[in-house]
């Protein structure tokens, strides 16, 4: 099992370290394939890994050796893979393999194919390591490791400005929120003396509560980086630069859900502190209408996309700030399924646009593009949670723990928010895909992708498909075996069908609204650019502009101040000032060495008198 | 002087600045006031009086080699002495160390010889 | 009386006086002369110290010097041989290709 | 007077055998050639034989002590720096297959000279007796200057002479440390002299610190102290690379392991005088070392001169006298050795006989500009070894700072530890300053083969083996130390 194990961490790392040597050469199909392969090797010791932990109910733990060991801070180098870990790797792995054969078709004409590949092996990598550590400081190396990943990938096209600094933006806000995360980290090592989980939890009930208040608070704040809640929720729809298979994978699926993971594994921390779960769920709801309601005028599609992506992590939020921290992964799990889904489609499509991302000037593409249009259909039933796709079990499972726990205002949020969904999802899918080709004007002859990239999608839809019905059952058998067992029913039948029913009823509505909207549209009608609501969403609520107008501007002030004022004058001065007088000490001393013998002899006579005539002042002085 | 260290930070920089001034001073002194005419003198044989001609018949290289095989192996008669003296007390022993000796000796001896280091005009 | 002081005054008066010679020798036949000069003053007061401790490893250390000195000298010369073919010259002050 | 007993058992020939080996190979060698003239793959393969075969018989050595009249101190000291010693020079011999001709190995005698040298060194290590020292020390120092004039180069003479003269003076210095210490004494071995001088209570220190300044005058040429340095750089300029690697390492060794037996003692003395003038010996030494090194043009002079800053920073250790700070050393000079010799043989697999690069260096900066575009594997391998001299983790020297430093910090020597830390961080510019100029700079030369041309089978293989072990300490660094503890503790140091 252990050897499982370190494949299935390793191999990624393999696969990245293979591209990576191949990363200046130009493109070789070999660096798409190897890595690919390995992940797929991944692949199959996670599901061996899951299938071992679902049969035996324990855990696989290593330790590889001791890792940091000063003084008594003492770090084995563990990793262990437990339900929830098995869960995790499972869902990585599958999304990312599927990620890496897609975009051997994706990024067939891209001059850094290699590179491509090597950065995203290496995410997967990083990725891993987090969701495996046994220690908070190991899901840090990670969580940093995904964040400089995310970093590349997203300036993948380093070229454009506009990528450049949307990956510098997803880079300092991430690292503003693992500052909150290293504290609260550090803090715990202050109080338990460990950053091992086991041990950790073991421990809770020493720790004052409130010091546990500023624990969970803090990691939450990385969390909330990390899964991009208010107000650090700017930089993922900016994110939308990096290749659309990175949306797919980091964006989406994997790297963004750790936040909720983070809050999963340490569900025994928050659990005696439900004040800071409600301000979690409270915080979760609140985004996920917030991002839905951005995603209705959006004429970007992968930003549509993107703030969908914020509204889900929205609801995970919802389940783990009110302790389902189970239907919390189960929603995590669907979600990056018919996601990574949606993104691969939406891929697609942009091949066949020419890279063209207003959905305004598609629709029709559906004669065009068969295989995709079934697909993204699949996904968006899916996520607008119709029975019996996966979104369904998991979202609608979300609601009824809003409603069980008697927080109605949640529901009603929820519910509203499920609405709003639906909208946008078919409206993409009806600009898209119906109505009149538009794209006609420009010029564009789409074609269908390659049939290799719809086969790596379809295990995707067949997982938004059946994940919910198919494994549920299992998933928490298996799932509770570590996080709290509670089951959500609704105890009148009467008032839970009355759910059911009206929630599928309003979704149904809520789509049909789109289609019957949407369809027919010819082109974009300017009229509605007046509205105050649209200019309100169009602009994010106007929040990047203030974050632009009070903290950007002033901070880049500060910064240009420090800079020229502080930084050259007085900091470099005193740096160089050293660095030249070392360097001139060098010189003079150099000046020393004539090479004349000599010298030399005299030279070392002198020492020896330097020497004799220290040792006696010094026994003076010790007299 | 509350820390013990403190004398030897002083004597650091206390040898830092003497080993410089003294170099410096030195290569000063030396490039300023040797005076170079007598160096030639002192490279002559008697390092005084006049110099001396050029010797018309040089003698061979091979007579140094000559010298210094003949000082290596006679230095070595040294250990022998006190192997004679205590010759009876050493007994057995001191003899069988002392053939070793004299066998690495001639291990030497012979590879001058072959060398060609003994003969007087194979030198080129 | 010549005590044991004596001996060794005269052993670091030689010593010194090799040492002067190392460092202002300019002819490397001279500087070598002054590495003897400084192992034979050691000679010396290794012998008087024997014979003053009435322990004979002293005098067996000086054998040994005087036999690491003559080949000392082996080397030294042969290496002096060498600089002379190619410099036709013993100063030291020929050999300062390499510094800094 | 009774005659001597000669006792075959007493004489405990165990003790002796690795130098046996290796002076009988010598001669073997030295033989040889008066009847046959053999290429240098022979002598090549004999060499190594030999040297397998001491390092063989020094596992045989069971029980550790004294033999041969007391005279030899088969030590866990002894053992570790006679592995080192011999190690280090089973990695050298390889690098004389070279590719191109080199008139030095055409001699039987080099390969003789070699095997003498080792035996002396190995005599230097396994003994507290200072007349063995004293020999040993001589014979290995003697073959080495014959070894550095062999090198057909003008620079080689030059380096020789100078090298030998400051080495005959050192002996004179030795020596005369050694009369003081006998006369104070009425012994010449260590051990003794320990038991006397504890026994007084130290009650003749002006003569003793007479003494001690002679002996690290002496040492200190050996180990390249500063002032006593200056020869370092111009030897191992003129030398050929390989043996300015092993000059380095083989030589520094012995004199550490020498230094160790005789200022253990001295610097505990209450008064802490020696221990002082060890702190500031080995303080000047890391930071002159370094500061020169920055400012130098040749890699191989820098590597001379950062060489000089490594032998400071280990013999810290001496004057902290922990046992931890001890195995520090031997692990440090391990690690030290693969890393260093793998970046001479890095230079000598790029060494031309007749063309040069530069007027004056063999192996200027310049020469390695861009060497990652045109010679890449090349290029990573230096860097390995660089960044491995600079103590970037997880590469070997990085280890042996490590355990150093903590060990100056579990001595409560903090002062120490902070110059040996700023140190380190100096040294990191210059390493990195042939990394920047392999793999930042434009290519200088137009054909990569230029970086291995000297190179054979031989040769890349003592590279990969150096280099992996450079990679591998990691893994090596935990059983490495363990053996190095039990042998350091063995021997009560």
């Amino acid at each position: 099992m252990e050897n499982l194990l370190y494949t299935a961490l390793f191999a990624p790392l393999v696969g990245s370290i293979f591209a990576g040597v191949l990363g200046g050469r130009s493109k070789m199909m070999i660096a798409g394939l190897v890595p690919s392969i390995l992940l797929l090797v991944s692949l199959a010791a996670s599901l061996v890994l899951l299938g071992h932990v679902l049969s035996t109910g324990t855990a696989v733990a290593v330790t590889m050796f001791d890792w940091i060991n000063i003084g008594n801070f003492n770090v084995a180098f563990g990793f262990q893979v437990d339900q929830v870990t098995a869960v995790m790797i499972c869902v990585v792995t599958v999304v990312s393999a599927m990620v890496h054969i897609y975009s051997i078709g994706y990024m067939d004409h891209d001059k850094g194919f290699n590179r491509f590949f090597s950065y995203l092996s290496l995410f997967v990598f990083s990725m891993m390591f987090l969701v495996m550590s046994d220690n908070f400081l190991g899901l840090f190396v990670g969580w940093e490791g995904v964040g400089v990943c995310s970093y590349l990938l997203v300036g993948f096209w380093y070229h454009k400005r506009s990528a450049s600094w949307a990956a510098n933006e997803a880079f300092i806000m991430n690292r503003v929120a693992d500052l909150g995360m290293l504290l609260g980290i550090a803090l715990i090592y202050w109080q338990l003396g460990t950053v091992k989980y086991d041990e950790v939890f073991a421990n809770v009930d020493k720790l004052d509560m409130t010091v546990l208040l500023w624990i969970t608070g803090l990691l939450f704040v990385g969390a909330m980086g990390k899964s991009a809640q208010f107000p650090l929720h700017t930089w993922l729809a900016d994110a939308m630069e990096g290749p659309t298979p990175v949306s797919a994978l980091i964006h989406a699926a994997t790297m963004v859900t750790a936040g909720v993971y983070l809050v999963v594994r340490a569900n025994e921390l928050y659990a005696p502190v439900p004040e800071v779960g409600y301000f979690i769920a409270c915080l979760g709801a609140f985004v996920a209408m917030f991002a839905a309601s951005m995603a209705l005028v959006n004429r970007d599609m992968k930003r549509i996309i993107a703030y969908s992506t914020l509204s889900q992590l929205g609801y995970m939020f919802v389940a783990a700030g009110l302790g389902a921290y189970w239907v919390a992964l189960f929603h995590l799990m669907t979600h990056a399924f018919f996601k990574a889904l949606l993104f691969l489609g939406a891929g697609n499509v942009m091949h066949a646009m020419h890279d063209e991302l207003d959905p305004f000037k598609m629709g029709g593409l559906r004669k065009a593009m068969k295989g995709t249009f079934i697909l993204m259909t699949l996904a968006s039933v899916a996520l607008a949670g119709i029975w019996p796709l996966a979104g369904f079990f998991s979202k609608d499972l979300i609601l009824e723990v809003a409603f069980v726990e008697h927080h109605f205002i949640l529901y009603t949020v929820l519910l509203l928010t499920a609405g709003l969904t639906a909208f946008y999802s078919f409206r993409l899918v009806a600009l898209i895909f119906h109505g009149e080709e538009r794209y006609k004007l420009f010029g564009i002859h789409p074609h269908e992708a390659y049939r290799f990239m719809l086969i790596a999608m379809s295990p995707l839809a067949i997982l938004a498909v059946i994940a919910g019905f198919g494994f549920k059952g299992d998933y928490f058998a298996m799932v509770t075996q570590m996080l709290p067992a509670t089951e959500y029913h609704v105890h009148s039948p009467v008032v839970y069908w009355t759910m059911v029913f009206g929630t599928q009823i309003f979704v149904g509505l809520a789509i049909a609204y789109a289609y019957i909207k949407y369809v027919k549209v010819k082109a974009f009608d300017p009229a509605i650019e007046s509205n105050f609501f649209y200019k309100l969403l169009i602009n994010q609520y106007y929040i990047p502009a203030l974050y632009e107008k009070f903290i950007t501007v002033p901070y880049a002030k500060l910064s240009r101040f420090a800079w020229k004022q502080i930084d050259q004058r007085i900091v470099d001065a005193i740096v160089d000032l050293i660095a030249t007088s070392i360097y001139k000490l060098g010189e003079v001393s150099k000046r020393m060495h004539t090479g004349n013998l000599s010298t030399m002899l005299r030279l070392m006579t002198l020492g020896f008198v330097i020497v004799l005539v220290i040792a006696l002042a010094l026994q003076m002085m010790a007299k | 002087m509350a820390h013990p260290y403190f004398g030897v930070f002083f004597l650091v920089v206390f040898t830092a600045i003497a080993f410089i001034a003294t170099t410096t001073l030195s290569a000063f002194v030396g490039k300023k006031l040797a005076a170079r005419e007598t160096e030639k003198l002192k490279l002559s044989i008697y390092e005084c009086g006049p110099e001396t001609s050029l010797q018309p018949n040089k003698i061979s290289a091979q007579f140094y080699l000559y010298a210094l095989l003949f000082i290596l192996f006679d230095v070595e008669i040294i250990f022998m002495f006190p192997w004679a003296v205590d010759f009876k007390i050493l007994g057995m022993f001191g003899f069988i160390e002392m053939v070793t000796f004299i066998f690495l000796l001639a291990v030497g001896f012979v590879y001058a010889w072959k060398k060609g280091a003994l003969e007087w005009h194979s030198m080129k | 009386m010549i005590t044991l002081n004596h001996y060794l005054i005269v052993a670091a008066v030689l010593f010194v006086i090799g040492m002067i010679g190392v460092m202002r020798r300019k002819n490397l036949l001279m500087l070598f002369f002054s590495t003897e000069i400084l192992l034979n003053s050691v000679n010396i007061g290794f012998v008087a110290l024997s014979h003053y401790l009435n322990d004979l490893s002293g005098q067996i250390f000086a054998f040994f010097i005087i036999a690491i000195a003559a080949s000392e000298v082996a080397v030294g010369l042969g290496l002096l041989i060498l600089l002379y073919k190619r410099k036709n010259t013993v100063d030291l002050d020929v050999i300062q290709n390499m510094h800094g | 007077m009774e005659p001597v007993k000669f006792d075959l058992v007493a004489l405990n020939l165990n003790t002796i055998m690795p130098m046996l080996i290796t002076l009988g190979g010598a001669l073997f060698i030295l033989i040889i050639d008066l009847f046959k003239k053999l290429d240098k793959q022979f002598y090549v393969t004999v060499s190594m034989a030999t040297m397998l075969l001491a390092i063989y018989a020094i596992f045989q050595i069971n029980s550790a002590g004294r033999g041969f009249f007391d005279v030899m101190l088969v030590d866990g000291v002894a053992v570790i720096s006679q592995l080192i010693i011999l190690g280090a020079s089973v990695l050298f011999m390889p690098l004389a297959l070279t590719g191109f001709r080199f008139r030095e190995f055409k001699f039987a005698e080099y390969f003789a000279f070699f095997l003498f040298m080792i035996a002396g060194f190995q005599f230097m290590v396994s003994t507290d007796n200072l007349i063995l020292i004293f020999l040993g020390l001589e014979t290995g120092s003697l073959a080495l200057y014959a070894l550095i004039a062999m090198h057909n180069r003008q620079k080689s003479l030059e380096s020789a002479l100078k090298y030998f003269t400051m080495g005959a003076f050192a002996a004179g210095l030795f020596a005369f440390g050694s009369m003081i210490f006998y006369g104070i004494t009425g012994s010449v071995e260590i051990g003794q002299m320990k038991t006397v001088i504890e026994g007084n209570n130290f009650s003749n220190m002006p003569l003793i610190l007479l003494g001690t300044a002679f002996m690290i005058a002496a040492l200190g040429f050996k180990l390249s102290i500063v002032p006593f340095h200056t020869w370092t750089p111009d030897v191992y300029e003129g030398a050929s690379a390989p043996l300015a690697g092993y000059m380095s390492i083989v030589p520094k060794i012995a004199g550490f392991v020498v230094a160790l037996r005789f200022f253990d003692f001295l610097a505990m003395a209450d008064d802490g005088v020696v221990q002082t003038l060890l702190w500031i010996a080995a303080v000047a030494t890391m930071t002159i070392g370094n500061i020169l090194a920055l400012v130098q043009d040749g890699v191989k002079r820098m590597l001379a001169y950062s060489s000089v800053s490594h032998a400071g920073f280990v013999m810290t250790a001496i004057l902290m006298g922990t046992t931890q700070a001890h195995v520090g050393m031997f692990l440090y000079w391990t690690l030290f050795l693969f890393t260093n010799l793998g970046a001479f043989a890095m230079l000598w697999i790029s060494r031309h006989p007749s063309k040069q690069f530069d007027i004056r260096y063999d192996h200027p900066f310049t020469k390695f500009s861009g060497m990652v575009k045109i010679n890449p594997v090349a290029a990573v391998m230096m860097a390995i070894f660089m960044l491995s001299l600079a103590g970037i983790p997880p590469f070997a020297v990085y280890w042996g700072k490590l355990y150093l430093i903590g060990a100056a910090i579990n001595s409560d020597h903090l002062y120490l530890a902070l110059i040996m830390a700023i140190n380190s961080a100096i040294a990191v510019y210059y390493y990195l300053k042939l990394v920047v100029f392999m793999f930042l700079k434009d290519p200088s030369q137009n054909d990569g083969t230029i970086y291995n041309m000297n190179g054979t089978f031989p040769l890349r293989l003592v590279l990969i083996v150096a280099a992996v072990f450079v990679i591998a300490s990691i893994a090596t660094i935990e059983p490495l130390s363990a053996f190095i503890q039990t042998h350091v503790v063995a021997s009560g140091f």
